[in-house]
């Protein structure tokens, strides 16, 4: 028993559901989460973290996949002196059945500490602890549920995307089949670090990007139309018969200017030059405007957290292209990209700090695009041109 | 043996027969209650989904208990968020009251969507992390304890995004949330040139530093570095490269918050979360003064913004002088960057609120 | 001998009367017709104000004729206005069409008051300075002989300003104008290693260039320098700091044309102005095609902004994509910045206009 | 004679006064002027300028306020062959009695090619063009006719400012006597070269900044005023009434929202802590609204041309002071600001580039600032915070 956990004990309190309650119910059959307890409880009165710097642990054919993590205080806890995760891919959307979400229960049961992370942040089922022993053969059982691992190091990490057609009505193009499409079709790039560093592909049906891939992805896809968003009449006389304030809250709030209300015939039009597809009036109006017909998607590249540089949000590289199976564009873009990143990139180096570092315009022409003013918040102020 | 590279399970198998019915042909939704949602098809087919908050770090118990509501109602099928809610969806508009009395019977709050604040997108922490500064399930906790009523109740102008990051790694979209809790250090590392060379390539390790505050050890004896502590900025860069550069400290390790980000390019485009509160020491087991200062800001940001205004939008629109001032959090030095793109950030303009 | 450090005179001594009476006192103004402007004290007294444009680089006759104007209309007090116009003042009404009638009898035009072009900001050019690139008094002649029109009648929504700098130094608020016309070279510095060595120190001239073009000449024999010519963007620093570094050429020097920039902070913060066309080689006298596109932009202005929209707000509004579709303008691999702040000015957002 | 010159006679024609016309004024008169017409006509033919680099000339006792200039045609062009241009400091607000500007043009006629720029774009008098051995005797004149040399070269250039209170019922200072003042004041900065490089001082009464000083000077004064707009209601009625659309041009563009319109009773109000200053309604409705009571300044740093690190607008220093003579609030920090640059600014290095590579946190605290939010348009986003 990991003794007592005063502190941690206070957080089985309030309204908000409890980890600690979660460890302690899976402490109840498994020691190594027992133990866990402890190193946690002793973080929380030493206010430091107890965990020591990684350990390469993985399966065989792989070269990632599994985080290797030893305590620096086995000689208190041995039960998790070792205490590994394992990234498990998950399916698109994740969406389960439950027959598949119990195999995996069962077989976490056996080999690990019965702690999971449902999901991790870049959207793997994340196994939290178990033993170095265990790995191989825990990997083999996932593998004949059908399952696989995710990514980690300086490989290309789990791709996921949005709910998307699944249960959204503004889905630009299927998330759900590109994501599998893809994870599938890059499958060595995923589990065989050959890369600077790591690689993110996030997509999102919409421009509300509900995998907030725009921040997290270094590929970022986002779902668009060309044409104009499609707009019900009698549908708009209802929300403005129930109270909405349609000049104030939707055409006043439209980035683009593209929308204007004629409060006399309760008519609202949109000058669809002007959209810039921000979803607002969608959103909002969800019965009455919908996206247009001609679907695809935007792409933008270079998502990343702080370090080292300072964080980027993705920037756009293709203003729109179609999205349809085998999804050739996409995965030729997505070569020629790995191709110029693996041959310029230094160690440690962000596809985005890559191009920050050699130049957008030699970029392009690696990738073989052409500069478009979409591109760009606005051109250069400086006059400090090549030619 | 195993079989590799077979990739994850076909989504198809996964998802519910309405769904596949209906997969792509959805027409609109509308949210029915808190934490409810009903979609309906081209096909007049409905879904009903209900969104179950979880704290994320869960027992596989924790899983069976919710297959067995699956089962039950859901034709045994169930799907998580990107923000690690637990999504229950039926197709019949009785099994909604059903599935809310079941997932409460396991404690389980019941809300997130729409105009209020849903889960915390966080990370490891003292659970798992090695370079954490502070522990995130923990915070999160704490956290949404003092905000539970914002998930499970309709209290604000717009979605509220909150995320917790243990380093400023940032595992998540924190650098994007209208609120963000991010872990820092505040003592530069403690080299243990004992072992440094051991299991570190030097060059490596003084190439780390983006403020080029590693050198060799003057020391000509001394096969190691040193840090010169007034240019270190406690990135903790050296640290991943090196485990003999930990920065953990007791009293130094705390967290920053970061206020007015988001992701969505709903009305504006998406912005960077910007330095409310440079650092608060760790208080654990409730940190207090976090939870403290993030009720604040959400109770003046519900009173004074306007519908459908995000976090970031209320700001700018208000300027950030006058959120320092109705918040009454101060302004530092240390909120004034003095990074990279620093210059692009001073106010090049006389207009700006007193 | 001279007195040393007596300053310039007294600026009242400079003052008209009716200005000295109400000094600090105007109540409003209001523009009576084009170059006219009427301001209103407090004590009721009144000043009319006639702007007349000049071509800046005149001849003391110039002053002279002026002066005598002043002299018989204006209690011998006149003005120049940051732009070069000159500012013909009375507090009799009677005296405005009589000094307009004098002026045009000089060829000269009134105008520059209010929503319309006004002088040109501009520089020395081919007149005096070894640095341009190209010339700045014709084409300020060039460019205002096209857009007279807008000098002398109210054609737009606002004011617009345009400037022209004969070289990147940009000597005048060039890099925030409505209009900008930059001399450029784009040929690097032709190095005369004869004469180097004597005249610059070699480690300053290496120092000088931002891109770290210049390097000590490979061929040990040659004390002096060589330009990887790949590194080189032109900007002229180098011959700045040594005349053996020069970079006109006949056909490598043209201008570039910036637009949108604005100063003042009304309505919008002050904007930087930005590329549009990256080169256009010169072609004196006229350079025809720098002001059939300047007159392109500002046709297309004129029929697209709102009221009170300059330049750059209109772009703004409107968008940079459009702006290059409703100019005809090609946008360039050019106009994506690579300086310092570059990945500060990439789009990250899906919002744009297709 | 300086001979043809067929493509400067194409610039003699059109609507737009003419610089060739001028030129050739006063080369009627003036050897140095004719010769120049020539060295312009053969740039013109050949597109290359042909002056040299610079030459050190001047007068005594100052090391600067003459720009040394030859021409590398001197064989074609004696006369011209040094064409130095000698700036003279102007009078505040560029006023001038007619008597002074007759004694200039007298002085330069006796002295040197009879040609003007009325003015340089920092403010100054330029006289363009003379040798050698008339700068010291025109000087001397000069200066007996009670004018001074302008700054060149490493010094504080020539400081100016807009009409202000001569003629603008907006300015929220005198930014004559301010100019003057300071001007006078700091004689010894203008004329003796000590610092790393240039410095320019600039003052707009009000926002608009008729003065362009933010974009052009490394201390921008700009009017402000702390309290609130006054708005004339009986005015405002009848702009009203004359048919401005207040809504949609005045209150629809208030950049801060301070604005609101009540049609029915045809009344503008103001929210005053919304109010950004920035002189739009009050441009507008000249008649109606005005700056507040409680008037002083706003001070920037910083402003500055793209050389060598893209160009800087001056940035928010100190959102609000009083301006009343003597100055000395603003005397000290510039004297501090000095100081700070003087011992650290590096061989060709504006204040604005200091301050960016050395840190603003080091610069305030030089200058005894304290931070506020006004400084900057908002807080970093990295967390890459020193304590
Ligand atoms: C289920 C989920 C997608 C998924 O694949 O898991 C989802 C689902 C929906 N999102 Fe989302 N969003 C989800 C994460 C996000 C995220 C990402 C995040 O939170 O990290 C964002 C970007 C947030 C940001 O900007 O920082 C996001 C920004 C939106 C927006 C834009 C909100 C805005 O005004 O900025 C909408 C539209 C709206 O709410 O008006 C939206 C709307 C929707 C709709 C209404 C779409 C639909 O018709 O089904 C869905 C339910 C809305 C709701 O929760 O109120 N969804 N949505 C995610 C639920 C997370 C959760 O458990 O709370
Ligand atoms: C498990 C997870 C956090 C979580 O609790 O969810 C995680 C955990 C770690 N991250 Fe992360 N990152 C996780 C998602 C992210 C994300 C979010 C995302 O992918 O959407 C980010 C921000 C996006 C990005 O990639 O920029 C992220 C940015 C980082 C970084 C900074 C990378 C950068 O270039 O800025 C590091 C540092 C590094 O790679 O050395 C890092 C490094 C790490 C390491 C491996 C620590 C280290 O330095 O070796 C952490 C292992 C913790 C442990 O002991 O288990 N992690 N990391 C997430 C992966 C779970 C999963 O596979 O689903
Ligand atoms: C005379 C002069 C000041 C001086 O000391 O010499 C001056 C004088 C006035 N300016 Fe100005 N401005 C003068 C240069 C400027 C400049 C600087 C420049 O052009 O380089 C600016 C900044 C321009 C920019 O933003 O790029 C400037 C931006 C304004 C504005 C703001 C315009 C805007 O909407 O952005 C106003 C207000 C307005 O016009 O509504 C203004 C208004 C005025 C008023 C109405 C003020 C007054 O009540 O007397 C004066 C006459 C206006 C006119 O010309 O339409 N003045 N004004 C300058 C005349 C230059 C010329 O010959 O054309
Ligand atoms: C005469 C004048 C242009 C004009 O025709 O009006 C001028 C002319 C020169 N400027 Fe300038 N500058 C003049 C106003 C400006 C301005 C505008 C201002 O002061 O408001 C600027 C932009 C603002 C600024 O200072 O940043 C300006 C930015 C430069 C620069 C770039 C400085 C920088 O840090 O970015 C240089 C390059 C240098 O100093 O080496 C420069 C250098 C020069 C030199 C001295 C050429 C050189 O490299 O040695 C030019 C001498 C030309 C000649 O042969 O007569 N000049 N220069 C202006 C001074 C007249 C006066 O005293 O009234
Ligand atoms: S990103 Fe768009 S398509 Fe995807 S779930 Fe969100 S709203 Fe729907
Ligand atoms: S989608 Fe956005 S930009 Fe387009 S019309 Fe609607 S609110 Fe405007
Ligand atoms: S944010 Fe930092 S401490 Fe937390 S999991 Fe990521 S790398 Fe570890
Ligand atoms: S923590 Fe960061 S700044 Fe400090 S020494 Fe390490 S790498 Fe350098
Ligand atoms: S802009 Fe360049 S070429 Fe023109 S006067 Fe200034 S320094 Fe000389
Ligand atoms: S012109 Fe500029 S970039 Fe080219 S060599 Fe000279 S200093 Fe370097
Ligand atoms: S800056 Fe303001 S005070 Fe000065 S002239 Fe222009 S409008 Fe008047
Ligand atoms: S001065 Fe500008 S910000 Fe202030 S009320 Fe008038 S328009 Fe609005």
């Amino acid at each position: 028993m990991a003794g007592d956990t005063p502190l941690l004990d206070e957080l089985e309190k309030g309204p908000w559901p409890s980890f600690v309650k979660e460890i302690k119910r899976a402490a109840q059959k498994n020691p190594a989460a027992n133990d866990l307890l402890g190193i946690v409880e002793l973080s929380y009165k030493e206010k430091i973290t107890h965990w020591k710097h990684g350990g390469i642990v993985g399966v065989t054919g792989y070269g990632g996949g599994v985080i290797g993590r030893y305590t620096d205080v086995p000689e208190k806890f041995p039960n998790a002196e070792a205490f590994h995760t394992v990234r498990v891919n998950h399916p698109s959307g994740w969406f389960y059945n439950t027959s598949s979400l119990r195999k995996i229960c069962d077989i976490w049961e056996k080999y690990g500490s019965g702690l999971t992370n449902m999901h991790g942040s870049t959207g793997d089922i994340i196994l939290l602890g178990t033993k170095t022993d265990n790995i191989q053969p825990c990997f083999n059982e996932l593998s004949n549920a059908g399952f696989d691992l995710g990514g980690s190091g300086s490989v290309l990490r789990t791709p996921s995307g949005c709910v998307g057609p699944a249960r959204c009505e503004w889905s630009c193009f299927d998330t759900l089949d590109l994501i599998y499409d893809l994870t599938q079709t890059f499958q060595d790039e995923l589990h065989r670090p050959r890369w600077p560093y790591k690689f993110k592909i996030k997509a999102s049906g919409c421009p509300n990007d509900c995998s907030a891939a725009i921040a997290r992805a270094d590929f970022t896809i986002i779902g668009a139309w060309r044409d104009s968003i499609r707009i019900d009449q009698s549908a708009v006389k209802e929300y403005a018969a129930k109270g909405l304030d349609i000049k104030t809250l939707i055409v006043d709030k439209c980035p683009g200017n593209a929308l204007s209300w004629d409060n006399a015939k309760q008519v609202l039009s949109v000058q669809p030059d002007d959209c810039l597809r921000c979803m607002h009036c969608i959103n909002k109006m969800t019965k009455a405007i919908r996206p247009g017909i001609e679907k695809g998607a935007t792409i933008l590249i270079g998502g990343k957290a702080p370090i080292l540089r300072g964080a980027f949000l993705s920037w756009v590289l293709v203003p729109f292209v179609k999205v349809e199976p085998p999804y050739t564009e996409i995965k030729d873009l997505l070569e020629k990209i790995w191709d110029w990143w693996d041959e310029n990139g230094r160690n440690r180096e962000r596809v985005a700090e890559c191009i920050a570092r050699i130049g957008l315009k030699e970029f392009l022409k690696a990738v073989d695009l052409k500069p478009v003013p979409q591109m760009v918040y606005h051109p250069r102020s400086n006059p400090f041109v090549f030619f | 043996m195993a079989r590799t590279d077979i990739g994850p399970p076909d989504y198809r198998e996964m998802l519910p027969e309405v769904i596949k019915n209906n997969y792509g042909k959805w027409r609109y939704h509308e949210i029915t209650k808190p934490g409810v949602m009903k979609h309906v098809a081209e096909s007049g087919d409905e879904l009903y989904t209900v969104r179950v908050g979880s704290p994320r770090l869960v027992s596989i118990d924790f899983l069976r208990d919710i297959c067995d509501i699956a089962d039950k109602y859901c034709d045994g099928h169930l799907r998580f968020t990107s923000r690690y809610n637990i999504e229950l969806m039926t197709p019949k508009k009785d099994n909604v009251d059903p599935i809310i009395g079941a997932v409460k019977k396991l404690g389980l709050p019941v809300g997130g969507v729409g105009d209020c604040i849903s889960n915390i997108v966080h990370t490891q922490g003292w659970i798992h992390c090695h370079s954490s500064a502070t522990d995130a399930s923990g915070l999160v906790k704490a956290i949404m304890d003092e905000l539970d009523d914002y998930f499970i109740k309709f209290k604000l102008h717009a979605k509220l995004r909150i995320a917790v990051a243990c380093c400023i790694n940032m595992c998540g979209a924190v650098h994007c949330s209208d609120l963000a809790v991010v872990g820092i250090h505040t003592k530069p590392p403690k080299v243990d040139n004992s072992r440094l060379s051991a299991v570190c390539e030097i060059p490596s390790v003084i190439a780390s530093c983006p403020t080029g505050a590693i050198r060799r050890h003057p020391d000509k004896d001394i096969n190691g570095v040193e840090v010169r502590e007034d240019r270190c900025m406690y990135c903790g860069n050296c640290f991943t490269v090196c485990p003999a550069m930990p920065l953990a400290d007791s009293e130094g390790d705390g967290v920053a918050i970061f206020v007015g980000g988001k992701v969505s390019n709903a009305r504006k485009p998406p912005m960077f979360s910007r330095l409310a509160i440079p650092f608060i020491k760790n208080n654990p087991p409730r940190w207090p003064e976090v939870t403290n200062v993030l009720k604040k800001i959400v109770e003046v940001y519900a009173e004074n913004s306007r519908t459908y205004e995000r976090m970031g939008e209320w700001i700018e629109r208000i300027g950030w002088e006058k959120f320092f001032r109705l918040t009454d959090i101060p302004f530092t030095e240390q909120h004034i960057d003095d990074f990279t793109f620093a210059t692009q950030t001073f106010r090049t303009t006389t207009q700006f609120k007193w």
